[in-house]
């Protein structure tokens, strides 16, 4: 296993497979997305209670899983880039940070579109939009401290340390949170996260969950790409690669 | 002769660290009077109406005081930072972890416990209830180490930076939020004559975490920050 | 006693911004020698001498002291190690032998008085006055007293002459020329000519 | 069609939810690809003939 952890690591290799790769799996993406689009919007029964506004569930939370399985996979980068000082680590941890950062934005968005229709304002201090704002600025932390620092190889760093700190903080905040919420209970129950388990409705959310994913990996392999070509510039695998063609 | 024990280092430093401090007394004083500052201004914003002051209180003084603590964290590390002495302490025979402990302390006696002692009379000029300024006092006690602690982390991670202070705020105010709810709502459940335990547990939960962990995260932090 | 030396180097690379300080750098030193880095301002010196002490990363390559990885070791190695870099590494709020028992509580005491060691630098006399107030010699000569209070094998100095006159560069000569007779090790960068017996002198030159 | 556009009323958010989540996936693919695209011709003139 070591010897193929070893391998993946080395950076010519993965810019190659990850090139490799993307057709395939934008090709993957497009299919689940479709199909989850139709479940979603066609498919599934209009919800009796919030009627169609609902649909914004197959935005709001995949978007939400994914914000905090992208912090998870920085910190697992953060704990290889700590022990085993791994270059790919490195690129993989700051290449995902703007794309956890945008799901979280986005679950934050369709939340609040989501609670317009049902609460008629914009914002409502509910215990799993707030936890999602706090992670927003978590992300946040880890983006400006990378660019706040010019060595890039000490701010990967710095930034594996912070990852670590904040996934040790996220259920501490989410459970802080939750409890903090359940004290100064507002008038709604807000009915975010137990969707009916009517099949109908899950399905496309599951097929949505797993298309985030894929769009995951073909975003993180793209930004990672470019990423790796701008550490690796004086290196000789990216002087073959551009002064061969 | 054979190297100190890590005790006697430990309070070695942290002798050194509070003789520092009193040489100059000046700067002991910011965090206070920031801590006062803010406050004052929530009644001038807010306006004077006793039972809404009275409410608002906890929130009040919590989220001044760890503004306050937050502000004088730089000055754990950047005196050493700036004259190599922190370099020196690196490359002390000494586990890292123990020294920032000891600094961490040092910074705490200095900015933590003047909140301790400031808590109450701004608290009586916000007209909270008496019942909750034991409580209040007891959050204080318990909650600002851990902001200390916690804080240590981010300015070993920022010390480097040319504008640090910004970043420090990004990256510490999102791991205050649980030392914050706890903090707040005991001193409003004390205020209602409710039971409190459950909140204090948790603080001290957090206190006893952030005492095992944070070092280490802090020592490796400046060992990346100085490298 | 392992048959590699005290302090082995390997394969060691080091890059700035884009640009290779050194690379596959390996080489050994042992009690007894002294290790004189030269070169241009900006070839690396300070890099290199950084790195044997494990405040900084290298970029590539490991560093053994006693046949076992320094970053393995941690404060085993930093305790057999003395460091002094551009910073003085001292306190101006503190006198100096406040300073002093501060550098012996945080090393392996040396079996020396802390007067004795002042008398030595010159500075019995500043005994009581904060740091602040001294000049750069003087601070200089009180970061380099660090040498005598504590023990420890290997010195690693970066331009210690920096702003000493004449008469305490000679003292200091002299007192790294005893470190070395006692098996001991410096490495040292330096723009002053070094004068030290042929074999137990290493030159390194970075900027060839 | 009109009805499924309409979406029971609630077409603005719907609508702008899938918008925004529309825009901000494409961003974040299209931005890096650009982004590699400038870097490898950047590349191509710093090792541009043998390579150096």
């Amino acid at each position: 296993m070591y010897l193929w952890f070893n391998k993946l690591g080395s950076p010519p290799h993965f810019y190659r497979i990850a090139g490799k790769w993307l057709p395939w799996l934008s090709a993957v993406f497009a299919l689940l997305l479709i199909t989850g689009l139709y479940g979603g919007l066609v498919y599934a029964p209009t919800d009796y209670q919030q009627g169609e506004s609902f649909r914004i569930i197959y935005i709001h939370v995949p978007a939400a899983w994914m914000s905090l399985f992208v912090y998870v996979v920085m910190a697992f980068c953060g704990v290889v880039i700590i022990v085993w000082r791994m270059k790919l680590a490195e690129v993989v941890l700051i290449s995902s940070a703007p794309i956890g950062a945008s799901f979280t934005f986005l679950a934050l968005a369709t939340g609040s579109l989501w609670g317009k229709p049902m609460w008629g304002t914009w914002w409502v201090w509910d215990a799993r939009l707030t936890s999602e704002l706090i992670l927003l600025f978590l992300y946040l932390g880890v983006i400006g401290l990378h660019s706040a620092i010019d060595d890039k190889r000490i701010a990967s760093r710095a930034v594996a340390i912070l990852a670590i700190v904040g996934v040790v903080n996220i259920p501490i905040i989410h459970y802080s949170v939750e409890w903090w919420n359940s004290l100064h209970q507002g008038p709604t129950v807000t009915k975010f996260d137990k969707p009916s388990i009517d099949m109908r409705m899950l399905i496309p959310l599951l097929i949505m969950a797993l298309s985030f994913q894929i769009y995951y990996v073909i975003a993180l392999f793209q930004s990672s790409r470019a990423e790796l070509l701008r550490r690796e510039r004086n290196s000789k695998w990216v002087a073959e690669l551009s002064g061969g063609n | 002769m054979n190297r100190l024990s890590l005790t006697q280092a430990f309070i070695f430093l942290l002798r050194r660290d509070l003789t520092l401090v009193f040489r100059n007394r000046g700067e002991l004083a910011n965090p206070l009077l920031f801590f006062i500052l803010v406050i004052t201004l929530f009644p001038l914003a807010i306006g004077a109406i006793p039972e809404l002051l009275a409410r608002i209180a906890p929130g009040i003084i919590w989220v001044a005081a760890l503004l306050a603590a937050m502000l004088s964290l730089d000055s754990i590390f950047r005196s050493d930072f700036d004259d190599g002495s922190l370099e020196q302490l690196l490359l002390s025979a000494h586990p890292m972890p123990v020294l920032v402990l000891a600094k961490v302390c040092a910074h705490w006696l200095v900015t933590g416990l003047p909140l301790l002692i400031m808590a109450p009379v701004l608290a009586e000029m916000l007209g909270m209830a008496s019942e909750a300024q034991g409580i209040l006092l007891l959050t204080i006690l318990i909650g600002t180490p851990v902001l200390s602690l916690i804080g240590a982390i981010g300015v070993a991670l920022t010390i480097g930076l040319r504008k640090g202070g910004i970043i420090l705020s990004l990256l510490v105010l999102p791991l205050y939020v649980p030392v914050l709810i706890f903090a707040a709502s005991a001193i409003e459940n004390a205020a209602l004559g409710l039971d409190v335990s459950a909140q204090i547990n948790m603080l001290l939960a957090f206190l006893f975490l952030a005492l095992s962990l944070s070092p280490w995260a802090t020592a490796a932090a400046l060992k990346m920050s100085m490298s | 006693m392992s048959n590699t030396a005290l302090l082995q180097i390997n394969d060691l690379s080091c890059i700035r911004d884009d640009r290779v300080l050194f690379e596959h750098l390996s080489l050994s030193l042992d009690g007894g020698q002294m290790l004189l880095v030269e070169g241009r301002n900006g070839s690396g010196k300070t890099s290199l001498l950084r790195i044997l002490t494990g405040l900084k990363l290298a970029d590539a390559g490991d560093i053994f002291w006693q046949g076992q990885s320094i970053t393995r070791l941690g404060a085993d190695y930093y305790e057999a190690v003395n460091y002094v870099g551009h910073h003085d590494g001292i306190k101006r709020e503190l006198t100096c032998l406040e300073n002093l028992r501060l550098v012996q509580a945080m090393g392996k005491p040396a079996p020396i008085e802390l007067d004795d060691a002042l008398e030595q630098v010159l500075l019995y006399r500043y005994g009581d006055t904060p740091v602040g107030n001294l000049s750069a010699g003087q601070k200089r000569r009180l970061a380099l007293a660090r040498l005598l209070v504590t023990e420890s094998k290997l010195w690693i100095l970066d331009e210690p002459f920096t702003s000493l006159d004449k008469k305490s560069m000679d003292y200091f000569q002299g007192v790294f020329e005893q470190h070395i007779q006692n098996q001991g090790m410096v490495v040292m960068t330096s723009h002053h000519e070094m004068v030290m017996p042929g074999p137990s002198l290493k030159r390194l030159n970075l900027s060839e | 069609m009109s009805e499924f556009l309409n979406m029971g009323g609630y077409a603005v958010y719907v609508w702008s939810s899938y918008g925004l989540a529309a825009l901000i996936l494409w961003l974040n693919w299209y931005l890096p690809r650009r982004q590699h695209q400038q870097l490898l011709q950047q590349n191509k003139r710093r090792h541009h003939g043998t390579g150096e």
